[in-house]
C-alpha cells in the first residue's frame, strides 16, 4: 500500500524518533510512504490564531502538493500537524468560498480530493500485520494508552474514525503488539499542548495529572502518538519534579515505538535513546521473547484485573 | 481576516456577534450558557475568561470586556469545548476569530509572552518555510519570551540529537512567502 | 378587453384576480371586512379549498382574460388547514415562476402570500401593495406568450380538451 | 339550460350604504341563464329566505346565487332554505359583497362595479355546480387501542365505560407500561402501583374490553369507521385458559440470572416469568430466547429441561405454541404505544458516535438512569426500596442528578426538551432524602421547567425544604477513582469550575418513541415527526386526531408527557372515539375528490401529494378478471377535500366536487369581460 507521508516539522526536530520508529516499522508492512515533495509547515498552533487564511492555506500547500503527487491519502502522524491538514480539508470542503480564496493565494488549481489520515487510523488498518510480525510480544508492558486532545476529535474533522469521547484504536494496536493497556482515565485530557514553551507552568499541571493518573493504573508507559504531547510528558517530567508536581519516571513512548519493539526491532533504530526519561526499564521488561520476563509483577497483579 | 464578499452598507461599525458570525459561519447566539464547555476546559482553572463566558460576550459584543482578559490567549486549542458542545458552538473556533482580530492590533493586544511565541513561530516558517526549532528558541527569547527558562535544558537537548544548528529552508520559499504575503494583503483590507 | 379600456380618467387602473384557501386568507379577508379596513377595489376573489387547489393554469386562464396581475395567498406554512396543501402549492409556483420569468412575463404581476385569519391588516397591504405595483407596470397586453401551456411545459404533459371550454349559459 | 336566481342583500345600510343593490340585481339580469334577480332588505330574515324558496318553485330555478355576507356566514342557512324547496343545497352558492366589499370600500361606483363582478363569477360558478349528496358512511362501533399503558388503559375504560366494545393491544407480557415501575409520582407522591393496578383490574375485568396482551398489530387495512385490523398473539408457551396464575413453575425455573426487563436489569427474573406481581393479565411467558428447552431446540438437540411443565399442575405450559393472527372489525384507533428512555453509553451503536462516553454511562456500574433510580425507591424493587448502588450494594451519600441528558443537545441527541425530567428529577431528590437522612442530592440543571398544576412549588419545596443543592451548568465528563465518580462540572451562576465526588449519579435521559413506532405510524398511514413522535392533526386545534381520519393519538407516543397530560389526552381520543359511534352512519360534506376512471393514467402523482392517504389503488379488469389497468381511487370517507390532487393531476383525471377545474374556469370567464 502506498501512502502520502506529512512528517511535519516536529519529526524532523524534536521528535526525530518517531520518524525513525515509523520508517522501521513500515518497512515491515508493507506500507510504503512517499513523503510530499518540499512540504512546508502546517503553520500548527501559531497560523490559525492570527489569520484564518493562513491557518489553512499554509495545510492546503501540502495538501495541493499531495494531490498533484497524485496521492489519494496523506498520513500526518504528529496529531497537531494532523489536526491542521485535516481541519483544512474539512473547511475547505465546507466553504466553497475559502476553497476560493486558498486557491487565490496558492495560484493552484487545489480540488481538495486528498483524504487526511491519523496514525491511528493507518496503524488501525494494520493491525493483522502488526499482530503477525510480533514476535518479540511486549507481554507484561502494561501501557496507559494517551490521545490528548486532537487525535479523535471533533468528529466533524476527523470523520469520526473512533469515537471521541471513548476511543479503542490506539489500545487495539498496542494490544496487536502483545502490551496490555490499562484502564485508565485522563487519556484525552489536554497536556497543555502549545503553551509548553510560552507558560511552562499550566503545561506542568496538566501534564503530571495526566502522569499521575497513568501511574495509579500501573502503566509501565504513556504511549502517545504526538510530538507535542511526547515533549510535554516526557521532557517537561523534570520541570514538574523541580516544582514539585510529579515524583518518578514515567518512560513516554511513541505509538510506533511500541509496534516497533514487538516487531523486535533494534531499541536504537527505534530512537529508544532519545528520551529524556529513560527507557531502559520498558526495555528491560520485554527484552528477549517476553516470556518470563519475571519484572514487575507486581504491578501486574494490581492491573489485571482492569485490563481489556 | 474572514470573507469579505458581503459589503456592509450600514454606516456604524459591524457588531461582534455580526463579525464572529461572519468569520466563523457560526451563530453565537446558540449558546445557551450551559458551562459544559468549561466544565472541561483544561485551561477554565487558570483564566477568568471561559469558555462560556467568551460565547456570551461575543454575543452582547463586548469587545472591550474580551480585550482585557487573557482566557483566549491561555487556550490551547484542545478542542474539547467544541467536541462537547450540545449546540454546536464551536468555542475554540470562536477564539481562533478573536485572536485574529486582535492580532491585527487595533482592537487590543495578546500577552507580550505568548505574542512574542506566535510571532517567532511565524517568523521562522515565514523564513525558512519550516519550523527551524533552535532559531524559534532563540528568536522568542529575545522577543520577550521568560530568559532563563529551558536555556538550561538546551544543551540537553541538543545532546540527544533532538535539534538542528542549521536551518533547512523548503525549496518553494517563494510560494510560502506569496502565501504569507497574500493573507497579510487579504486580511489588511477594510 | 382590451389594454385601452381601464383607462378612464384617473388613468390606468389594473384588474387583479386573486386566488385564495378558504381558510386563512378568504377568513382573513372577512376580518378586513369586519374591521371596515378601506382597500383599493381592484381585486377579485376566487375561493378554493386550500392553495394547494391551485393550478398554474388558472393563473395564466386569467392574465388571458384580461387580468393585469394575480394574487395568490393561503395559510402560513405549517398553518395548513390541510396540513400540507399550501407546501405542495409553494413547490408548484416557485417552477411557475420560474416559467413565467422564462417567457418573459413581469414575475412583479403575480404576488404570492401568506394571510392567516387573524391578518386583515396584512390582507389590506397585500392587496394596496399590489395594485400599486400592477399600476406602475401598466397593462398586461403579452398573454399571447402564455399560450405555451405551462403544465404541459412542465410536465410533458398535454391537458385533455375539456379544460377551459366555454359552457352554454 | 340554466335558470338561476339571483338575491342580492341590502343588509339593511351595510351593503346598501355603498352598493347599488338595485343596480346589481339589474345587471345580473343580462345574465345568460339568469331568469330571476331581485334585491331585499334582510335576505337572511325569514321573509327574505321565503323568497328564495318561491322563486325557486316559481320559476323553476336550478340554481341559487345569494349576493349578500361571507358564506361563513350565512352559507347554511340558504342551502338548508334551498333544500327546503327541493332543490339540491349545493346548488346555492353565495357571493360576498359585504365583508369583501360594501364593508372596504367608500367609493360607491366602483364598489357597485365590484358587486356586479362578484355576483357574476358566482353566477357562472353555480351553472357548474351540479347536485352533491352528502356522503354517508357506515360505521363499526368498536375501537381498537394500542398500547397498553396508563395512556391506552384510560382510553380503553373510557370508551368501554361509555357502551362500547374495545380491544386492547400490548406488545408486552403485561399492561402497564412505563407507570407501573415507578415508585412514587409528582407531583403529589402518591404510590403509582396503588393508583395503577386498581385500574388494570378494572381493565382486566370489564364487560367490553377485550385484552390482547403479549401480542401486536399486523396490518390494518380500511378507513374510518371501517377498519379491519390483524393482531399477532404472539406464542407465549402457556396456555391462557388452563393457567391458573399460580407460579409454580416460575419458582423452579433453572436459569434464574437474566436481567429483569421490568427492573431496568438491576433485578433479575426465570426464563418463564411474570414480569411483576401485580401484572395484568397475571399469566407467565416463555421467553424463548432464554429458556434452556428452546436453546436446545435451536441448536438441533433434544428438548430438556421442562421443568416449570413438571411444576404445572394444570398441564398450561404448552412449548409447541404457534403465534396466532387474528382479525377484528373497528371503527376507530387509539394509538398509545409511550415512550422509552434514550439508551447511551453501552446500547449506543459505536458507529454513529451518539453516545455519551463522557459520562460513562455503560461503563461506571453506578451511572444510572431515571427509570432505573424509580427501581431502586420503588417498594417493590429489587432493593425493596432501599437506595443502594448497584456496584457494590452500598448506600450512596453522596448523589448527583444531571438534567437534559440527551435532551436539549441537537449535537448528540434531541434537539427537543423532555418536559417531565425536571419533575421527576426533583422528585427523586425528595425521595432519596427521604430514604437517605445523611446523604445529600445535588442536582446539574441548566433551566428548570415546572410549569403544572403544582409543579412549581414541588420542586421550590425540593429545593427550599428538602435540601437539594441545584448547580446551574452541564457535566463536561465523569470518570471513576476507587469506587468514587469524579465531576467535572462547571457552576456557571458562580462562575466556578467544580470537580466533585460522588457516589452515585443519575442521569435524566430524553424521552423518545418506543422503538418500532416508525413500522407501526407505516401500518396504519399516520404521519411522525423527525424523531418518530406521531404528529397531532392540528398542534392546538386538534391535539389527538392524526391526519388519517378515525386513527387517535393518545400519551408519551405524541411528545414528551407526564401522566395527567397522558391521561387527559387519553380521555379526549376517548370522547372523539364516542362522538364518531354516536352515529351508525358517519355523514361527510360532499365536497371530496372523484377519479375520472376513463381518463387515469395511473401515474399516483396524487397518491403522493395527499396528505390523508386518501387514494386508494384500483384495478380495472377486464372480462376474464385479468388486471389490465390500476387507476387511482378517492375514498370518499378518507378525502378531506383540499384539492391538491386535483392541481397535481397532469391529465386532469380527478376532481374535487364543488371546486372542478369548469367551476373555476367558470368564474375566471365571468371576471375578463
Ligand atoms: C424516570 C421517570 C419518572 C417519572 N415519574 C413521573 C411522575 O412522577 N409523575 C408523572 O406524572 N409522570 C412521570 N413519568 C412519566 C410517565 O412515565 C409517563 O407520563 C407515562 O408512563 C406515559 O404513559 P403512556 O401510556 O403514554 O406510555 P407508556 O407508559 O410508555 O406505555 C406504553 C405502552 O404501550 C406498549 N407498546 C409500545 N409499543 C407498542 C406496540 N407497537 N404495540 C402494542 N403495544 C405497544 C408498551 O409496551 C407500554 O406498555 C416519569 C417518567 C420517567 C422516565
Ligand atoms: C398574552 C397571552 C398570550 C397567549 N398566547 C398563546 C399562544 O400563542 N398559544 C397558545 O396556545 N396559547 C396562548 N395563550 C393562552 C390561551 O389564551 C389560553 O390557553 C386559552 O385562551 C384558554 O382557553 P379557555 O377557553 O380555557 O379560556 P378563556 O379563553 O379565558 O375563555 C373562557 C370564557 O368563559 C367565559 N366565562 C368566564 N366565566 C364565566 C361564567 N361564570 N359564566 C359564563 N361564562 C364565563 C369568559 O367570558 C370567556 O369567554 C396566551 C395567553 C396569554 C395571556
Ligand atoms: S458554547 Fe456550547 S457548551 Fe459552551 S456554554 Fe455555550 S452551549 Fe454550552
Ligand atoms: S479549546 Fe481552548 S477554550 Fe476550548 S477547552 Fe481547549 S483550552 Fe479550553
Ligand atoms: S344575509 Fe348576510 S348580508 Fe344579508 S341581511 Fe343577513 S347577514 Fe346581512
Ligand atoms: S404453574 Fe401452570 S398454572 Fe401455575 S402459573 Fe405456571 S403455567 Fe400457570
Ligand atoms: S423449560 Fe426450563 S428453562 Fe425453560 S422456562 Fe421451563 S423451567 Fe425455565
Ligand atoms: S424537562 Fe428539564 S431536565 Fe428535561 S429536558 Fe427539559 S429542561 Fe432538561
Ligand atoms: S394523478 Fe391523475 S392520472 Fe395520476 S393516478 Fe392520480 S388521478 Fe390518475
Ligand atoms: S382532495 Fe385532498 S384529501 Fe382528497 S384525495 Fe385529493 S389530496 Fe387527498
Amino acid at each position: 500500500m502506498k501512502i502520502g507521508y506529512f512528517p511535519g516539522c516536529s519529526l524532523h526536530g524534536l521528535s526525530r524518533e518517531y520518524e525513525e520508529s515509523l520508517k522501521a516499522i513500515v518497512a515491515g508492512l508493507d506500507t510504503e510512504l512517499v513523503e510530499v515533495d518540499d512540504w512546508s509547515c502546517c503553520g500548527a498552533s501559531s497560523a490559525h490564531g492570527s489569520s484564518h487564511l493562513l491557518g489553512v492555506a499554509l495545510p492546503a500547500r501540502n495538501l495541493a502538493i499531495a494531490e498533484e503527487q497524485g496521492l489519494p491519502e496523506v498520513l500526518a502522524p504528529c496529531a497537531a500537524c494532523y489536526a491542521r491538514l485535516a481541519s483544512a480539508r474539512h473547511e475547505i470542503s465546507e466553504d466553497p468560498q475559502l476553497a476560493g480564496r486558498v486557491n487565490n493565494v496558492l495560484v493552484r488549481d487545489f480540488k481538495n480530493t486528498v483524504r487526511v489520515r491519523s496514525i491511528l487510523e493507518v496503524l488501525k488498518g494494520q493491525i493483522a500485520g502488526i499482530k503477525a510480525r510480533a514476535t518479540n510480544p511486549l507481554k507484561d508492558l502494561k501501557v496507559a494508552c494517551y490521545y490528548g486532545c486532537l487525535l479523535v476529535r471533533p468528529v466533524q474533522v476527523t470523520g469520526g474514525y473512533d469515537d471521541p469521547e471513548d476511543p479503542s484504536s490506539m489500545e487495539d494496536i498496542c494490544k496487536a503488539a502483545g502490551a496490555v493497556p490499562v484502564k485508565w482515565n485522563r487519556r484525552l485530557d489536554c497536556c497543555g499542548g502549545g503553551l509548553s514553551m510560552s507558560r511552562t507552568g499550566s503545561v506542568v499541571r496538566l501534564s503530571a495529572a495526566i502522569l499521575k493518573d497513568a501511574k495509579a493504573a500501573g502503566a509501565d508507559a504513556v504511549v502517545v502518538a504526538c510530538p507535542m504531547c511526547h515533549s510535554n510528558l516526557d521532557f517537561r517530567q523534570k520541570a514538574m519534579k523541580h516544582r514539585g508536581a510529579w515524583e518518578g519516571d514515567m518512560p513516554v513512548l511513541f505509538l510506533t515505538q511500541v509496534v516497533g519493539m514487538s516487531m523486535g526491532i533494534d531499541p536504537k533504530t527505534l530512537g529508544m535513546g532519545r528520551h529524556f526519561v529513560s527507557t531502559d526499564s520498558v526495555l528491560a521488561r520485554t527484552a528477549g521473547t517476553g516470556s518470563g520476563s519475571g519484572t514487575g509483577t507486581n504491578s501486574a497483579a494490581a492491573v489485571a484485573g482492569e485490563v481489556g | 481576516m474572514g470573507s469579505h464578499e458581503h459589503s456592509h452598507d450600514h454606516s456604524g461599525p459591524e457588531p461582534l456577534a455580526a463579525r464572529v458570525q461572519r468569520m466563523t459561519g457560526l451563530n453565537p447566539a446558540c449558546c445557551y450558557q450551559c458551562g459544559k464547555c468549561s466544565a472541561g476546559c483544561p485551561m477554565a482553572a487558570e483564566t477568568t475568561l471561559r469558555p462560556h463566558d467568551v460565547m456570551r460576550l461575543v454575543a452582547r459584543n463586548r469587545l472591550d470586556k474580551l480585550a482585557d482578559a487573557d482566557g483566549l490567549w491561555l487556550c490551547l486549542t484542545c478542542e474539547t469545548c467544541t467536541s462537547r458542545c450540545p449546540n454546536g458552538c464551536d468555542p475554540a473556533r470562536t477564539m481562533d476569530a478573536l485572536r485574529e482580530i486582535f492580532a491585527a492590533g487595533k482592537d487590543g493586544k495578546p500577552p507580550k509572552a505568548i505574542s512574542a511565541f506566535h510571532k517567532s513561530f511565524l517568523n521562522q516558517v515565514r523564513n525558512h518555510g519550516r519550523l527551524f526549532e533552535m532559531g524559534l528558541i532563540m528568536s522568542y527569547k529575545l522577543g520577550g519570551g521568560p530568559m532563563f527558562a529551558d536555556v538550561t535544558t538546551t544543551p540537553s537537548v541538543l545532546a540527544r540529537g533532538k535539534l538542528g544548528l542549521a536551518p533547512h529552508n523548503v525549496k518553494g520559499m517563494d510560494e510560502v512567502r506569496r502565501i504569507f504575503a497574500a493573507c497579510a494583503e487579504e486580511e489588511a483590507q477594510p | 378587453m382590451d389594454a385601452t379600456t381601464p383607462a378612464v380618467a384617473g388613468g390606468f387602473e389594473p384588474r387583479i384576480t386573486a386566488f385564495v384557501c378558504n381558510w386563512c386568507t378568504y377568513t382573513g379577508a372577512d376580518l378586513a371586512g369586519t374591521s371596515r379596513l378601506q382597500m383599493a377595489s381592484n381585486v377579485r376573489i376566487i375561493r378554493l379549498p386550500c392553495t394547494g387547489r391551485i393550478d398554474p393554469m388558472f393563473i395564466t386562464k386569467a392574465f388571458e382574460r384580461g387580468a393585469d396581475g394575480i394574487i395568490v395567498s393561503g395559510c402560513h406554512p405549517a398553518d395548513c388547514h390541510y396540513n400540507a396543501g399550501n407546501y405542495h402549492a409553494r413547490r408548484r409556483f416557485a417552477i411557475f415562476r420560474e416559467l413565467m420569468d422564462f417567457l418573459g412575463v413581469d414575475t412583479g404581476r403575480i404576488t404570492f402570500s401568506w394571510v392567516s385569519a387573524s391578518e386583515g391588516g396584512k390582507w389590506r397591504d397585500v392587496v394596496n401593495d399590489a395594485v400599486t405595483r400592477v399600476r406602475a407596470l401598466g397593462p398586461f397586453t403579452d398573454y399571447r406568450k402564455l399560450v405555451v401551456d405551462p403544465v404541459a411545459t412542465a410536465t410533458g404533459v398535454v391537458p385533455p380538451e375539456h379544460v377551459g371550454k366555454e359552457v352554454p349559459a | 339550460m340554466a335558470r338561476i336566481g339571483v338575491f342580492v342583500c341590502h343588509c339593511g345600510e351595510n351593503i346598501g350604504r355603498t352598493v347599488d343593490c338595485h343596480g346589481v340585481a339589474e345587471a345580473c339580469k343580462d345574465v345568460p341563464g339568469v331568469v330571476h334577480s331581485v334585491d331585499y332588505k334582510y335576505m337572511c330574515s325569514d321573509p327574505g329566505q321565503q323568497m328564495v324558496k318561491n322563486a325557486i318553485a316559481e320559476k323553476g330555478l336550478t340554481g341559487v346565487v345569494v349576493a349578500a355576507c361571507s358564506p361563513h356566514m350565512h352559507e347554511k342557512t340558504f342551502r338548508r332554505a334551498t333544500a327546503g324547496a327541493g332543490l339540491n343545497p349545493f346548488l346555492c352558492e353565495m357571493a360576498n359583497v359585504r365583508e369583501h366589499c360594501s364593508w372596504i370600500h367608500e367609493d360607491r361606483e366602483k364598489a357597485t362595479v365590484k358587486a356586479v363582478d362578484i355576483t357574476k363569477t358566482i353566477i357562472e360558478k353555480v351553472k357548474r355546480n351540479v347536485p352533491l349528496n352528502t356522503i354517508r358512511i357506515p360505521v363499526t362501533r368498536r375501537a381498537l387501542v394500542i398500547g397498553g399503558g396508563i395512556a391506552g388503559i384510560q382510553a380503553a375504560l373510557d370508551i368501554a365505560d361509555g357502551g362500547r366494545e374495545v380491544i386492547l393491544v400490548e406488545k408486552g407480557p403485561s399492561i402497564g407500561g412505563h407507570m407501573s415501575q415507578l415508585s412514587e409520582t409528582f407531583p403529589t407522591l402518591d404510590c403509582s402501583q396503588c393508583i395503577l393496578t386498581p385500574r388494570m383490574v378494572e381493565v382486566y375485568q370489564h364487560p367490553r374490553i377485550k385484552l390482547y396482551a403479549y401480542s401486536e398489530v399486523e396490518s390494518v387495512e380500511g378507513y374510518i369507521g371501517n377498519f379491519k385490523v390483524t393482531v399477532r398473539r404472539k406464542a407465549r408457551s402457556v396456555d391462557e385458559d388452563k393457567c391458573n396464575g399460580c407460579g409454580a413453575c416460575t419458582q423452579v425455573c433453572p436459569n434464574k440470572k437474566i436481567p429483569s426487563e421490568f427492573d431496568c436489569g438491576l433485578g433479575k427474573r426465570t426464563a418463564i416469568y411474570v414480569p411483576f406481581p401485580q401484572a395484568v393479565p397475571n399469566l407467565p411467558t416463555v421467553d424463548r430466547n432464554k429458556c434452556l428447552l428452546f436453546m436446545n431446540r435451536a441448536k438441533g438437540r433434544p428438548d430438556t429441561c421442562k421443568k416449570c411443565a413438571d411444576a404445572c399442575a394444570k398441564g398450561a405450559i404448552d412449548f409447541d405454541q404457534q403465534d396466532r393472527l387474528v382479525t377484528e372489525d373497528v371503527g376507530a384507533i387509539v394509538v398509545a404505544t409511550g415512550y422509552q428512555l434514550y439508551t447511551i453509553g453501552k446500547d449506543q451503536p459505536k458507529d454513529n458516535l451518539k453516545g455519551y462516553g463522557e459520562y460513562g454511562y455503560g461503563t461506571i456500574p453506578d451511572v444510572i438512569d431515571g427509570l432505573q433510580f424509580e427501581r431502586l425507591a420503588s417498594a417493590s424493587g429489587p432493593t425493596s426500596g432501599k437506595i443502594l448502588r448497584p456496584s457494590d450494594g452500598k448506600e450512596p451519600k453522596r448523589i448527583v442528578f444531571l438534567q437534559c441528558i440527551g435532551s436539549r443537545d441537537p449535537q448528540k441527541g434531541m434537539e427537543y426538551c423532555s418536559k417531565i425530567c425536571c419533575m421527576y428529577v426533583a422528585k427523586h431528590t425528595m425521595l432519596y432524602h427521604h430514604k437517605v437522612h445523611d446523604g445529600q442530592a445535588t442536582v446539574f440543571y441548566m433551566d428548570i421547567r415546572a410549569a403544572g398544576k403544582g409543579y412549581e412549588e414541588f420542586s421550590r419545596r425540593a429545593i427550599e425544604e428538602e435540601g437539594a443543592q441545584y448547580i446551574r451548568g452541564r457535566v463536561s465528563r465523569m470518570w471513576r477513582e476507587g469506587d468514587v465518580i469524579k465531576i467535572l462540572g462547571f457552576d456557571t451562576l458562580e462562575g466556578e469550575p467544580i470537580e466533585m465526588d460522588a457516589d452515585m449519579v443519575v442521569l435524566a435521559t430524553a424521552m423518545r418513541p418506543q422503538p418500532g413506532i416508525d413500522a407501526l405510524a407505516q401500518k396504519l398511514s399516520v404521519s411522525y415527526d423527525q424523531h418518530g413522535f406521531i404528529n397531532e392533526a392540528h398542534p392546538k386545534l386538534r391535539p389527538v386526531e392524526t391526519n388519517t381520519a378515525g386513527i387517535f393519538v393518545a400519551g408519551a407516543c405524541q411528545a414528551p408527557r407526564d401522566i395527567p397530560d397522558a391521561v387527559a389526552m387519553a380521555s379526549a381520543t376517548a370522547s372523539k372515539v364516542l362522538g364518531l359511534f354516536a352515529n351508525e352512519m358517519l355523514e361527510r360534506e360532499p365536497t371530496v375528490a372523484c377519479v375520472n376512471e376513463a381518463n387515469c393514467a395511473g401515474c399516483f402523482h396524487c397518491e403522493r401529494v395527499c396528505a390523508y392517504g386518501a387514494v386508494e389503488h384500483k384495478d380495472i379488469k377486464d372480462r376474464a378478471g385479468n388486471v389490465v389497468r390500476v387507476i387511482a381511487y378517492v375514498n370518499p370517507g378518507v378525502c378531506q377535500g383540499c384539492g391538491t390532487c386535483q392541481a397535481t393531476c397532469p391529465s386532469k383525471s380527478v376532481e374535487l366536487q364543488g371546486f372542478t377545474d369548469e367551476q373555476i374556469w367558470g368564474e375566471i370567464q365571468a371576471l375578463g369581460v
